[in-house]
């Protein structure tokens, strides 16, 4: 459960509204069920009053929407920024492509995020209601059955449970407590798998990546992916291609999408979490930080707005391609 | 195995910097030292150049192998250049690697204008462990099969 | 009506994949989704499949034809291979339903080849609902779970698959059937239904009206400033309309093999912003633009030109893939708001 | 499986002429390597053209449909099909496919009526179809007027045609303009819109209108200003067809799919459409 | 769509003894776009040439595919012959069936099957060629170079020598540099004044030359032959031009105690100075920080004893900018700071030195006026310890020092022996070294004498302490040889400080995009090949600020770099290469990527007005290359994630369609 709630955001956002500060508020919209929040821009108290939410089930990423709000809005934007959200927006200011004086950023506490597909794998289809209640959630069925507990922890979204940062990296007002960088283990799901055999591991992505869409809903969400083209939609890069022609297609776009934001990405998740096919593409990323990590020292993107990333950067000790590429098995 | 790999001939892909490697290639020609005929060799300014992108066309349009070829660290024609190659390539082929790709298809490998032996014996070496490997199967695209 | 007990339906399905190939829904790592029948699968009555069974019929990428080019000569190949039957087991009343609808694309003159012969090889074996979801809407578009259409009907108790032969087609599957099933009358199947309509009946979006939607609408609702706060947080992906099983964009492209050129079909999204992009300029420019295009499609344009017919068929898809939540039931009720109040 | 008729597969087309027409379009005469036309037309109907590998593009059927030997089209230079055909040479192949859309309705509503046909630039290309088949039927169409403008006298398409043909035909009438004076023209400068009010038509005719959306816009508003009816005028919307058949989701304007509701519209069935094409 | 014509050499029988040339040529006739092929003897002979300028009219070919040798040979050959055929060159690609074919492959079967391939991979390339125009850019004719010192000064004087005019940039009242502050130079023992003040002289005299003193560069923009540079001229509150150098102000002033920076603070001078009597300009400066005047208002001696009037109170700060074609840089170096040094307890004693201040200790017009003196005290050493390498070849993970040789120590503490026991016989003199280091010429010759002739104590070992007690230095230190630890009571100690580049280096570098090294000397072009230049074209390097020197080595440099700087001036334009980096800036999203991997600084942005659909429009933040100061690496196009950043010549389509039809089989 959340630690600030709804109202003493619509209160802040409403007042900065009034005195003139920001001319709009990018924050989440209430939707049809308990769980299913849209972003949504908000610019009279009276919107705010009747839509604006924040609870267990914002997880959507809005420092992203900035690029888009700010060319159309005119004057600073409010915007509602969760931890790890701080780091994609210092990442755009990094990269120019948000200016900070369009943005009034007010950092909000999180608990660590629910998810609806995490609670329908304990609760099964045909979610009535959801209610969120001091120790955990009470999932309500459609059908006859008895209400379900979910505790906080088995509702959240896997990206939550190894959350890298309760801390703001970027904010001009913060609601509630700073927070720390925590030592999350997130990197284990990427040991598990350099662990295994390379067979494995191929007859493991081979399953993942097979049943890739290209709905591109994650590249259209990722925060790294800002390009005005993407290379994939662009029929002179050579590479566009718009439904995966077989297994290569599959693996050549998530690869290089995986490389165009390696260094640059946050580790947000948002890529796993509207992956329609459920497909942890977050684990593509996380071997790149792991990689940069082990090999070029420690690096968060979007720690600071002013990071050289790490692969438009060397040293000249830096080693060798045949070093890097040890870990696991080898190939028979 | 071996006596079926004997018919079988990997295609290989070099991108070499024409500064350094492509010069050394030239310098193994110079000196008639051989190595096989399935090494096709592709001119770049600086071995900055290769975009990942180039590699995984490669594999995709029925390469077996890529190899980088590059200046030494420090003597890079424009400074830095493979500077920049080193860490990209670090990261791909081990992304490649996690992936299950077999790491043995791709290579980097340093080799000055006067290294001509080093040429050589770096493609005979590649091409034998490539050939080894038997045929791509693990990044190819089946539309460019014949 | 023909009985098969839940213990002989391994037994049924092997027939069946003897004879033809089978598809039907397995849980996979994310969900239920089609898949052919082998030896060890396991069915899932899971309601209802993370995507529809659209892409049997029409693939999300299919070979149209392929070119040999040697200097200025051209050789066109028909790759067409003749198209064998195959069943499609456990196929919902929406998505049946939605079957209905590509049809009016495809099958509507000039008939497409490629569509038409799957659909004449292809048997669907309905199965109404057991448990449908909040996300379903398959009502407010006149589709009864409890009774689909397709060419046979199955109806699934604790202990029973209850199967009804309706077409011709659909015989073909009850003779493979023959031997595992035993007939009954349709007692078990009407209390089925009535278990069913009364779910349907308390779903959350059981109250979700079309009326104010239909041909003939686009003055109406084109210009509508709802449009603009709908599509606001739109990403633009291709999400909706790849899960959608009434969804048939597509392109047609060029590919260049290591001996020539293939020319393939595969899905395309009226959401994508290149979608419209042609030599001369595109005429629907921003994500407004495109998402209104969608969803006046579904609610307007199509049954303008399809007797009334709406491109929807409330599978609820969109509702649970959405990344961001936005999808058609809100831009209903958003649109008829804004025309009652 | 080949009796399977299939209206995504196209036939083989040789073209057997290129005639440079303005520097930035050229006309290409195509048959099939039998040295027959392709397949029949009406005016106005579309083909699509491909080269394998690069890909296809919609372009009207310029020849008329009374030129039972070959098909020409009148093709600028503008995206990357167009500029491979710009490099091809008589002897090319290409693939064709079609015809599609429905065509100008020359046989009941522009029968026994004075025809007035206004184009601009390449907008001629479609309507050069139309004009050749009303010419060759001459004795079912009244009185015919051109108007023709374009940028300069090199950027009239079927320049010669016109000059040697049309304007020799009795009770034809051929204006044309150009926007910008010029050494070696005598002729009308000035706009298209400018020059059909200058010209003040009697609006006891049907009009086609056939050019860049300005254009069309202001002499739609100078017709209408003369007294035409939009019921009157006509126009084409091939530009916005893409795969031909109406089913791949792009053509349609409102509930209107111009692959199969066109690309031939009345104006005022353009009026009754959403803004959006 | 190319009409490409291809030709095949045999080279004799190189090519032709292992690749069967009339099938290669027959096989690549057939590729699409291929409109003539054929094959010859010697494609490079004058009658080759005449096949493919022939072939070029007679079937108006658009690009040309030659199977040769390798391009490094013969790339320039061919497209002379492109060129001189009405075809632009740039529309000409080789393929290498020689070198990387015929020559490595013994089997005439696989030779041809590959020789094919590469001829396909070539005609593929030019198939996406286009033709290139190499841009031209003129070349203001004027030199700037940046630090006085005698590399400043030989790169100027050698320049102006040239014919060019030159400006120095020096941010002291005087040009001289380090080596006026040197009494004697090695090997040779000359006095430093009595071979650098003619230098001094000649510059100040040369009429092309413009000496700049007591200014500095504050902005530079433009690239390689179009620079321009502010330079701040900091105020001095001295007119220039009527300032006779009399030195009547500078005794007359009552602010006597300035610590005299020339000196190295060993005594003092006047608020009002001029460094030392052969100071060039010979013009005296006020010294804001310290004039009674400028900081109350009250006092103006000097104003009233001047009898030229050249006193101006009120001057302020002025920004001049000028045109450059070419920058030297020639900041030099300074020694390190000793306070992280305090085991050699140079903070608590007066008589722990530095090497520099030993040479002022020792010069004539220095604060001794040449007799060697404790600091301290003034009395006589007689015990002079020198301790080699403070600061220098220290490990990478020490917190202090320098992990580089400082090169010069070895040789001056040689010198400052040798000089201690010329003139002072009685004093002992122990040089503590870790190696001593003499690769010059007559160098080794030199270290021996200070040992052999002059009976120098040399010790290899370190200092480990140095404690003052009363008045001698107790010096504590190991002798690695006998494998004894020693304890010398010295009256001196002399620390050979590393040196490091000026502090002033770093922030020019930015301004100029020249790259540094992690110790922020400036890097070369290529370290072997083209050791004075920097990467950034038009940017030279003279002297210590490239990595520390002696003064042969620096003058050598200098002239090297004035050399290259005259070879730029002398042209009208400068041709760039066409093969550089472009960007799309319909797909640029301004993220800066590219700029960070540019070793050249060739990358700018800039917010541009874009027109979008429905008559809006979007500032958006673009990049765009200098295509004169591009080197064309092609770094830039991977750190491209839109693929905006493209390479001429080496498109990624023309890679990737190499590619393709190597691959394709």
């Amino acid at each position: 459960m959340q630690t600030v709630n709804t109202q003493t955001l619509i209160e802040r956002a409403s007042a900065l509204l009034q005195d003139g500060t920001v001319s709009a508020v990018l924050g989440w919209k209430r939707g049809e069920f308990d769980y299913d929040m849209t972003p949504a821009v908000f610019t009279t108290a009276e919107e705010l009053a009747a839509g604006f939410v924040y609870n267990d089930f914002c997880g959507a990423n809005l420092s992203k929407y900035l690029l888009k709000k700010t060319r159309e809005i005119q004057g600073k934007i409010l915007v509602f920024l969760k931890p790890c959200d701080t780091y994609s927006f210092n990442q755009l200011l990094t990269e120019h492509r948000i200016h900070r004086e369009n943005a009034y950023v007010i950092g909000v506490p999180c608990s660590g995020m629910a998810d609806i597909h995490s609670i329908r794998k304990i609760t099964g289809e045909g979610i009535a209601r959801v209610e969120l209640t001091e120790g955990g959630l009470l999932v309500h069925t459609l059908y006859d059955d008895a209400p379900v507990a979910v505790s906080y922890e088995d509702a959240m979204a896997d990206r939550c449970k190894t959350c890298k940062s309760k801390k703001h990296v970027a904010y001009d007002e913060l609601l509630g407590e700073e927070g720390d960088v925590l030592d999350s283990h997130r990197f284990d799901e990427v040991a598990k798998l350099e662990a295994m055999t390379p067979d494995e591991r191929f007859a493991f992505w081979q399953g993942e990546l097979s049943r890739c869409i290209r709905c591109n809903a994650c590249r259209d969400v990722c925060p790294a992916c800002t390009c005005e083209k993407c290379v994939f939609d662009n029929p002179d890069s050579g590479v566009e291609n718009k439904a995966p022609g077989g297994d290569f297609e599959e693996k050549m776009f998530h690869i290089i999408r995986a490389f165009h934001v390696a260094g640059r990405c946050t580790d947000c998740g948002e890529c796993s979490r509207v992956c329609p096919q459920d497909i942890p593409l977050h684990l593509l990323n996380r071997k790149f930080i792991s990689d940069i990590n082990k090999t070029y020292g420690e690096y968060q993107a979007g720690e600071t707005a002013d990071q050289r990333p790490p692969l438009v950067n060397f040293t000249q000790n830096d080693p060798e391609p045949s070093d890097v590429v040890k870990g696991g098995h080898d190939h028979a | 195995m071996s006596e079926l790999n004997q018919e079988y001939k990997p295609l290989i892909v070099a991108f070499c910097c024409n500064w350094c490697s492509y010069a050394g290639a030239d310098l193994a020609g110079s000196n008639r030292l051989a190595y096989p005929a399935d090494v096709k060799i592709i001119r770049v300014p600086c071995s900055c150049r290769v975009n990942p992108m180039f590699i995984l066309r490669a594999f995709q349009r029925g390469a077996d192998g890529v190899i980088l070829c590059g200046c030494h660290p420090g003597d890079c024609h424009y400074t830095t250049g493979n500077y920049y190659t080193r860490r990209r390539m670090s990261m791909l082929f081990s992304m490649l690697d996690y992936l299950g790709i077999e790491r043995e298809r791709t290579r980097v490998e340093w080799v000055s204008a006067a290294e001509g032996a080093k040429f050589a014996s770096t493609m005979n070496d590649f091409a034998k462990k490539v050939a080894s490997l038997g045929p791509n199967k693990r990044l190819e695209d089946l539309r460019c099969k014949p | 009506m023909l009985k098969c007990n839940l213990s002989q339906l391994d037994n049924l399905f092997a027939a069946v994949a003897e004879a033809m190939p089978l598809y039907l829904p397995t849980q996979g790592k994310n969900g239920a989704n089609y898949t052919k029948w082998q030896a060890g699968a396991v069915w899932s009555n899971t309601c209802n499949t993370q995507k529809g069974p659209k892409d049997l019929f029409f693939p999300q990428s299919e070979d149209l034809m392929a070119f040999k080019t040697q200097g200025k000569t051209i050789e066109i190949i028909d790759t067409r291979n003749e198209a064998e039957d195959f069943a499609v087991f456990g196929v919902r009343a929406c998505d049946v339903k939605s079957l209905e609808i590509l049809d009016r694309v495809f099958l509507s003159e000039p008939k497409d080849s490629y569509y038409a012969s799957r659909r004449e090889h292809g048997i669907i074996i309905s199965l109404a609902c057991n448990r449908p979801t909040e996300n379903c809407f398959c009502g407010s578009f006149g589709i009864d779970a409890s009774s689909p259409n397709g060419d046979v009907t199955c109806w699934l108790t604790e202990d029973a698959l209850y199967l009804r032969g309706n077409t011709e087609k659909g015989e073909k599957f009850m003779a493979l059937a023959a031997p595992f099933v035993t007939e009954c009358d349709d007692t078990a199947a009407e209390a089925q239904k009535e278990k069913i309509q009364k779910i349907m009946a308390r779903l959350p979006l059981a109250d979700l009206k079309t009326d104010a939607f239909g041909g003939g609408k686009t003055e109406e609702f084109f210009n509508s400033p709802q449009w603009a706060k709908l599509s606001e947080s739109c990403l633009g992906c291709g999400t909706c309309t790849f899960v959608c099983p009434t969804c048939q964009c597509y392109d047609i492209r060029d590919y260049k093999t290591n001996d020539g050129v293939v020319r393939y079909r595969c899905w395309d999204s009226c959401m994508y912003s290149e979608f419209t992009r042609m030599a001369h300029g595109n005429n629907r420019n921003s994500q407004k633009e495109r998402f209104r295009q969608r969803f006046m499609h579904k609610l307007v344009y199509f049954p303008e030109n399809n007797d009334g017919v709406f491109s929807c068929v409330g599978c609820g898809r969109c509702l649970a893939k959405c990344p961001i939540s936005m999808n058609i039931v809100k831009v209903m009720k958003a649109l008829e708001g804004e025309q009652n109040g | 499986m080949a009796e399977l008729n299939e209206t995504l597969i196209p036939v083989v087309g040789v073209i057997t002429d290129v005639r440079i027409d303005t520097p930035d379009i050229k006309t290409f005469r195509v048959v099939t390597p039998e040295g027959k036309k392709p397949f029949d037309h009406r005016p106005g109907q579309c083909a699509m053209l491909s080269i394998p590998g690069v890909g296809e593009a919609m372009f009207s059927i310029t020849s008329s449909p009374t030129n039972t030997e070959f098909m020409e089209f009148s093709i600028k230079k503008c995206g990357c099909v167009t500029q491979w055909l710009h490099a091809a040479e008589a002897g090319q192949m290409v693939t064709v496919r079609g015809p599609y859309g429905k065509p100008f309705p020359v046989d009941d509503v522009f029968a026994g009526h004075d025809l007035l046909f206004i184009a601009g630039g390449v907008g001629l290309a479609p309507l050069r179809s139309v004009i050749n088949y009303c010419r060759h039927h001459r004795d079912r169409y009244g009185k015919i007027d051109i108007v023709y403008g374009s940028r300069s006298k090199e950027d009239l398409l079927d320049y010669q045609e016109i000059v040697n043909e049309w304007q020799n035909d009795e009770n034809v009438h051929v204006h044309l303009t150009i926007d910008r004076e010029q050494a070696d023209w005598d002729g009308h400068v000035g706009f298209v819109p400018n020059y059909v009010k200058e010209l003040g038509f009697d609006t006891n005719k049907v009009a086609v209108l056939c050019g860049p959306p300005i254009m069309i816009k202001f002499t739609l508003e100078g017709l209408c200003a003369l007294g035409f009816d939009k019921t009157q005028i006509y126009t084409t919307l091939e530009l916005r067809m893409k795969c031909g058949v109406g089913k791949c989701g792009r053509c349609n304007v409102g509930a209107k799919y111009v692959c199969k509701d066109g690309p031939v519209f009345r104006c005022d069935e353009l009026d009754e459409l959403p803004g959006e094409y | 769509m190319q009409r490409i014509g291809v030709f095949v050499c045999w080279c004799g029988s190189n090519i032709a003894g292992t690749v069967d040339v009339h099938a290669v040529a027959e096989a690549l006739k057939n590729e699409s776009g291929v409109v003539f092929s054929t094959d010859y003897q010697y494609m490079c002979s004058q009658a080759g040439q005449d096949i493919i300028k022939n072939a070029i009219a007679e079937h108006k070919l658009t690009g040309i595919v030659v199977c040769s040798c390798s391009p490094r040979m013969h790339e320039a050959t061919f497209r002379k012959t492109a060129a001189a055929a009405g075809l632009n060159p740039y529309m000409v690609e080789i393929a290498n069936i020689r070198e990387q074919c015929s020559w490595v492959h013994k089997d005439m079967l696989s030779g041809t099957e590959k020789a094919v391939i590469l001829g396909r991979a070539a005609i593929a390339k030019v198939h996406l060629n286009a033709p290139l125009i190499p841009g031209q850019s003129p070349v203001a004719k004027r030199a700037l170079v940046i630090g006085g010192g005698i590399a400043g000064i030989q790169t100027a004087l050698d320049i102006a020598d040239a014919g060019f005019p030159v400006d120095i940039v020096e941010t002291k009242p005087t040009i001289g540099g380090k080596m006026a502050q040197l009494d004697k130079t090695f090997p040779t023992l000359d006095c430093a004044a009595c071979i650098l003040t003619p230098k001094m002289v000649d510059a100040a005299q040369n009429e092309l030359i413009k000496i700049y003193s007591y200014s500095e560069v504050s902005q530079v923009s433009g690239y390689v032959g179009n620079f321009d540079v502010t330079i701040k001229r900091r105020a001095r509150f001295v007119k220039e031009d009527l300032c006779t150098g009399c030195g009547l102000c500078t005794e007359k002033c009552p602010q006597k105690k300035v610590p005299n920076e020339f000196n190295l603070g060993m005594d003092t001078r006047r608020a009002i100075y001029i460094p030392f009597a052969q100071a060039v300009p010979k013009v005296a400066t006020i010294d804001p920080d310290y004039c009674t005047m400028l900081k109350t208002g009250k006092c103006g001696i000097c104003s009233k004893v001047c009898t030229a009037g050249a006193i101006d109170y009120t001057a302020k700060d002025e920004f001049i900018t000028e045109k450059y074609g070419a920058i030297v840089v020639a900041t030099g170096y300074n020694p390190i700071s000793m306070e992280k040094f305090d085991e050699f307890a140079y903070s608590q004693s007066k008589d722990v030195i530095t090497s520099l201040e030993f040479e002022r200790l020792t010069n004539a017009a220095g604060p001794t006026a040449g007799k060697l003196l404790r600091p301290s005290d003034g009395e006589h050493p007689h015990k002079i310890v020198f301790v080699q390498c403070v600061g220098s070849r220290c490990d990478s993970c020490a917190e202090k020092g320098k992990e580089y040789c400082s090169k010069i120590c070895c040789m001056y503490t040689a010198k400052h022996a040798m000089l201690t026991r010329d003139k002072y016989p009685d004093t002992e003199v122990y040089v503590f070294y870790i190696d001593v280091r003499t690769p010059g010429k007559a160098f080794d010759e030199f270290y021996r004498r200070a040992v052999e002739e002059y009976g120098v104590h040399y010790v290899k070992g370190m200092v480990g302490k140095v404690v003052p007690q009363g008045k001698k230095l107790m010096v504590q230190a190991s002798d690695l040889i006998d494998g004894k630890q020693l304890h010398i009571d010295a009256d001196l100690v002399v620390l050979a400080a590393a040196i490091e580049p000026d502090k002033s280096a770093r922030p020019l570098a930015t301004m100029l995009t020249a790259s540094m090294d992690t110790n922020d000397f400036f890097t070369e072009a290529h370290p072997k090949l083209r050791p004075v230049e920097s990467p950034t074209a038009g940017v030279f390097l003279s002297g210590a600020c490239q990595g520390p020197k002696d003064i042969p080595e620096t003058v050598s440099q200098a002239s090297a770099a004035a050399a290259k700087v005259i070879g730029l001036l002398c042209k009208d334009h400068l041709t760039g290469n066409p093969c550089v980096a472009s960007a799309n800036e319909m797909l640029c999203s301004g993220c800066s990527q590219c700029a960070n991997v540019c070793p050249y600084g060739a990358i700018t942005y800039s917010e541009k007005e874009f027109r979008m659909p429905n008559r809006t429009t979007l500032m958006r933040r673009v990049a765009s290359v200098n295509p004169a100061v591009c080197q064309g690496c092609g770094a830039c196009t991977v750190a491209c994630p839109s693929g905006a950043m493209d390479l001429n010549g080496f498109k990624n389509n023309q890679i990737m369609a190499e590619v393709d039809a190597i691959c394709r089989n």
